[in-house]
């Protein structure tokens, strides 16, 4: 939350119109931030300059509260900053802990936590597809995007009995076991993307306007992504095939068979395609996961009251939007010392100036969707 | 009185006061079937609680607009800022003027109507120029740079389709271009052996840029610029914008439909054997569907005043369809309602482009208009041109 | 947790090329963790990425320890695509001492040092344009340091810029 | 050439007007309204929290125990008791719940240990003022009072 350098060659009252440039000030109310984002753009004509990004409106202070609260009292707090993903989150929050307290985490455990994550996952692509949309001009994925992301919700709901926030994971396992009908539910869920998708297809892919809107916009280069600690889809739509449930499988990622789409481009376009087919995949692994889920105990031998040995962990997850991280300082007591997050979309939204410079105003728009931050992760 | 009743203005003065206190409810309806339409094509309900089927929604949102404050940006250059949105109103209300309702209903039938038209429209964005320029906000100076330029690329092809269409007509009037359809046997857009189909989809498109409407609503696109040249707007300065919006797609409309769809004229209007079931039999069944719906819901409405109001929709619609049957209202209205229904068809059309498809950016707006829709609309009058020359003679 | 000297060609090389500079390397609960003093921290961190390819600077953050002489510990945490290699970069700094920036040499540097400075107060040398991310240009206080209260706030800043008295 | 002519008859804008003019079926709606039409909630949803009375004897099943507020992470459950001079254990005397600050995050649920504590279907926890957010004994047992709707 800092004053911009990006002053204008002369800001006098109403003068601005003498210079041919024009700082141009969008959100943090504006229709297409997502959320409290403000970002400072420097403009001749349409054309960007320079951007500058004024985060932190949503603040809250979570590396702080963690430092005030045990461990397990934390897990919910997780929830609040990709809340669009609670449950990728809560998952790397809970991997952190108990790989400082070096716990087994049971078979079947696993097992839930994989299929509620690609259902997140799933849900996280679908919000960022109908929003991103919308900026775009396209009014309607988002309604239908809505409705597929309705049905995973419903799945949470029955689950852990919230829709949004979660918490549906504890360290060392899980607290709720798996409802009647949670297979059956996951793969119609399954069966319903795979026709749902082919509609955004028929909406977006082919329309030439799509096309042209996203196609050679917002360009981040694999070396590029690479300086600026870019991940998630936006390093897989510049070619890089790297997917942490691929490179350091977690959770038994390493059991399931699925592939990490690539395209060449990274433009705005490769990144719709990327994430499009990413939704497949998850559809893919949840489909193996309910097969083989298998039965046993849902929780790790934890004590009830977590106590992690001196020391610290760095874990990270493939959240939807890249690599989420933790890292957990334990001295020895019942609230961790530190809890460090690597936000995804923090370190992605550093890139928006390098991929805003020379585009368009609608551009910044279609840029900032493509990113696909939330800004409760951003300014946690 | 006698004398006054003669008058020969008398008819055009009525319809014009009509035409000023009837239209903006009508622009209401077209809001509100706007958003049902938007609703059905999003799997959405849309507005459901201002009367049954959110029926008495427009009222509202009148009666809202009326009373909410009146907010002039401070730094804002008042006298403009008051003026542009009448500007906007007025301009695209004097085009109707000249829209041939019916062969009995229209104000005037001038021999430079369709001129008077795409006067009327190109001063309509100076209203949207003045408005984004004197609220003295960057978006709505960004908009307002946009609708500029926006309009004058636009206007070219929207120009050479129309005039495609005048050539084929032979005349100016808009009652003329409907009698020499009526004349040649054909609607304007299949004239000259379907060629005349490329200024009809070209003129479509336009058309929707020139009414500032998705996919081409650059000067007001929510996502980039808020609201474009309106974000300063607020109550019924605003509403006078979306008045004048609503109306200059009523306005366009209705030029498509008399130029390429025969105006007040029934499809096949030298096919003697559909006169019965085309001008009486289908819009008497359409009103009695529509009424019969209406009657279908009085049951759901939990509200009695909703009950009455469903049933009062219903009976009247089986009145207006009863009033088909009737010989002499039938030849009284039927022009009216295919030229309503028409419109009705076109404007569903500009509805369902919004709910479907992406924006424009900017220099592809001008791309479009510039590298594709200007060539081919020229393109498209030189072959007619051609045609008609070598086959009228 | 278990703790395990780190044995390997990479901190072989990393030792004996800056000697005394490196504290050590150990494998923490299996994760690689090099510790460096701070004259060197700028070294280590060019070698890593130019010599051993850690090409991705996955995160700037810092932890207060307002007990130890050296109150803060730095920690870059640098991952490699070629080897697929995670290693953790330690250092400590006094209060007030200057921490050698990376933006030269990751882009990514920049908003992760802005933060940790902004929460740490830890001060970036060369960092170019080192201002508050999170929080107000004009907040008094480092909320992350442990004697920052969890309820703590810059009432000032709040009464003239919110209008409000205190929230809390 | 096949291209050309597609990109001339605008095929793929008719598909996506073909996608969206399919989905004006009234069946296909997915909204509701509200009010009137009410979604039905999981079993296992985590709403108001309830605060549970003996089925039979109608006393209550809270134990004083405390590890509820302990559990909280936002500390914002205060369990009031006194110690019974008879039977020896806490008898409740007051418990606050300030819903203002809860995130039904389920922790006090799961840590009372004589399933007292419940966080239930209800879901409707608007109130005018905060001090109603802040629910007592009295209110924890009997639930919210049965709301009229507006609209």
């Amino acid at each position: 939350m800092a004053a911009t350098t990006l002053e204008p060659a002369s800001v006098d009252g109403d003068t601005f119109l003498d210079s041919n440039e024009l700082v141009l000030n969008m959100g943090p109310q504006h229709p297409s931030t997502h959320g409290v984002l403000r970002v400072i753009l420097k403009l001749d004509g349409e054309t960007v300059l320079g951007t500058d990004c004024v985060i932190g409106y949503l603040h809250r202070g979570v590396e702080k509260i963690a430092e005030d609260r045990t461990y397990q009292q934390f897990a919910p707090y997780v929830d609040r900053m990709d809340y669009v993903a609670a449950v990728s989150n809560g998952l790397g929050y809970c991997m952190a802990v108990e790989k400082l307290l070096d716990v087994e985490i049971p078979e079947r455990a696993q097992c839930v936590r994989v299929i509620l994550t690609e259902l997140n996952r799933v849900a996280s692509h679908l919000l960022w597809l109908g929003t991103h949309a919308l900026d775009i001009g396209a009014i309607t994925p988002v309604f239908l995007c809505f409705r597929e992301r309705e049905e995973v919700l419903k799945i949470f709901e029955k689950y852990c009995g919230a829709r949004l926030t979660t918490h549906a994971f504890r360290i060392g396992g899980l607290q709720y076991e798996t409802y009647d009908t949670f297979e059956k539910d996951c793969v119609a869920f399954c069966d319903l993307m795979e026709e749902k998708v082919k509609e955004y297809h028929d909406l977006l892919t082919g329309n030439r306007i799509w096309v042209k809107r996203t196609t050679g916009v917002g360009i981040l280069t694999a070396e590029d992504c690479k300086a600026y600690g870019v991940t998630g889809p936006l390093l897989r739509a510049a070619g890089v095939a790297w997917d942490l449930r691929k490179a350091q499988p977690y959770c038994g990622y390493e059991k399931y068979d699925f592939e990490i789409p690539t395209r060449e481009g990274a433009d705005t376009f490769d990144r719709y395609i990327v994430r499009m087919r990413e939704m497949e995949q998850s559809c893919r692994i949840i489909r193996q996961a309910v097969d083989a889920l298998p039965s046993g105990p849902i929780k790790g031998k934890v004590a009830k009251v977590i106590k992690p040995p001196p020391g610290e962990a760095y874990v990270s997850i493939e959240a939807p939007k890249g690599e989420l991280g933790y890292y957990v300082v334990s001295d020895g007591s019942l609230k961790p010392y530190r809890v460090r997050v690597r936000p995804p979309s923090f370190v992605n939204l550093a890139a928006l100036d390098k991929m805003c410079r020379g585009s368009l105003v609608a551009d910044v728009v279609a840029i900032i969707g493509t990113i696909d931050i939330v800004l409760g992760e951003v300014d946690r | 009185m006698e004398q006054l009743l003669a008058n020969p203005y008398l008819p055009s003065i009525v319809m014009t006061v009509v035409i000023i206190l009837v239209f903006p409810l009508v622009a209401g309806y077209i809001v509100l079937a706007e958003r049902k339409v938007l609703a059905d094509l999003q799997v959405r309900l849309g507005p459901m609680r201002v009367g049954p089927y959110g029926v008495l929604q427009p009222l509202a949102d009148a009666l809202k607009l009326m009373i909410k404050e009146d907010i002039i940006p401070a730094k804002s250059d008042r006298w403009i800022f008051w003026l542009s949105p009448v500007v906007s109103t007025f301009t695209a209300l004097s085009a109707f003027a000249v829209l041939p309702l019916s062969d009995r209903f229209f104000v005037a039938d001038v021999n430079i109507g369709i001129l008077f038209i795409l006067a009327m429209s190109s001063i309509g964005a100076l209203g949207i120029i003045l408005g984004g320029w004197s609220a003295n906000s960057k978006y709505s100076l960004m908009g307002s740079l946009r609708a500029a330029a926006q309009m004058v690329s636009y206007e070219v092809p929207l120009g050479f389709a129309t005039v495609t269409a005048i050539m084929c007509a032979g005349t100016l009037s808009m009652q003329g271009v409907i009698h020499s359809q009526l004349e040649r046997g054909v609607w304007g857009a299949f004239d000259n052996y379907g060629l005349m189909l490329v200024p009809t989809v070209l003129f479509i498109i336009a058309g929707t840029a020139e009414t500032n409407r998705a996919p081409f609503d650059l000067p007001e696109a929510e996502s980039e610029l808020v609201a474009g040249f309106h974000t300063e707007y607020s109550g019924f300065r605003w509403a006078l914008f979306f008045l004048a919006e609503y109306a200059a797609i009523v306005v366009i409309s209705s030029l498509g439909v008399t130029l390429f769809f025969g105006g007040w004229l029934r499809p096949f209007p030298n096919v003697a054997w559909l006169e019965m079931p085309l001008n009486t039999a289908f819009p008497a069944a359409l009103f009695a569907v529509m009424g019969l719906g209406c009657l279908k819901g009085v049951p759901r409405q939990v509200i009695n005043g909703f009950r009455l109001l469903m049933l009062a929709l219903g009976l009247g619609f089986l009145a207006v369809g009863g009033l088909f049957l009737l010989p002499a209202a039938n030849e009284a209205v039927i022009g009216l309602f295919w030229f309503l229904f028409k419109l009705a068809v076109m404007v569903y059309l500009f509805i369902w482009y919004r709910g479907t498809f992406p924006r424009f950016r900017y220099d592809q707006l001008m791309d479009v208009g510039w590298k594709w829709l200007i060539p081919l609309s020229m393109g498209g009058l030189i072959v007619n041109g051609i045609v008609q020359l070598l086959v009228r003679g | 947790m278990p703790s395990a000297p780190w044995e390997g060609s990479l901190p072989a090389a990393i030792k004996e090329r800056f000697g005394d500079g490196i504290e050590g390397a150990v494998l923490l609960g299996g994760q690689k963790l090099l510790t460096v003093g701070l004259p060197s921290a700028a070294g280590v961190l060019a070698s890593l990425r130019d010599d051993h390819g850690f090409d991705y600077l996955v995160d700037v953050t810092a932890v207060h320890w307002p007990k130890r002489e050296r109150p803060f510990d730095i920690v870059w945490i640098l991952y490699s695509f070629a080897a697929n290699e995670r290693i953790r970069v330690k250092t400590t700094a006094a209060d007030g001492e200057a921490v050698p920036s990376v933006t030269g040499l990751y882009n990514s540097a920049d908003w992760l040092e802005r933060e940790a400075f902004d929460m740490f107060g830890v001060r970036f040398e060369g960092h170019p344009d080192l201002r508050r991310i999170l929080m107000p240009d004009e907040w008094d206080g480092y909320p992350l340091r442990k004697e920052y209260g969890i309820l703590q706030q810059d009432g000032a800043w709040v009464r003239e810029n919110l209008k409000i008295e205190s929230a809390q | 050439m096949a291209n050309l002519i597609k990109t001339f008859l605008l095929t793929d804008l008719l598909k996506g007007l073909w996608t969206t003019f399919k989905n004006q079926k009234p069946s296909k709606v997915v909204t509701e309204q509200y009010p009137l039409t009410r979604p039905p909630v999981a079993e296992r949803y985590r709403g108001a929290p309830r605060l549970n009375n003996h089925p039979e004897t109608s006393e209550t099943l809270c134990i004083s125990c405390n590890l509820c507020a302990l559990a909280c992470p936002e500390q914002l459950i205060v369990v009031t008791s006194e110690r019974n001079k008879v039977t020896k254990r806490k008898d409740l005397t007051n418990f606050t719940y300030d819903l203002s600050r809860c995130m039904f995050c389920g922790l006090c649920e799961d840590a009372c240990p004589v399933d007292a504590l419940e966080l239930t279907q209800d879901f409707e926890l608007a109130t005018y003022t905060r001090e109603g957010q802040i629910w007592d004994r009295q209110m924890l047992e009997e639930g919210p009072l049965p709301q009229q709707y507006t609209h």
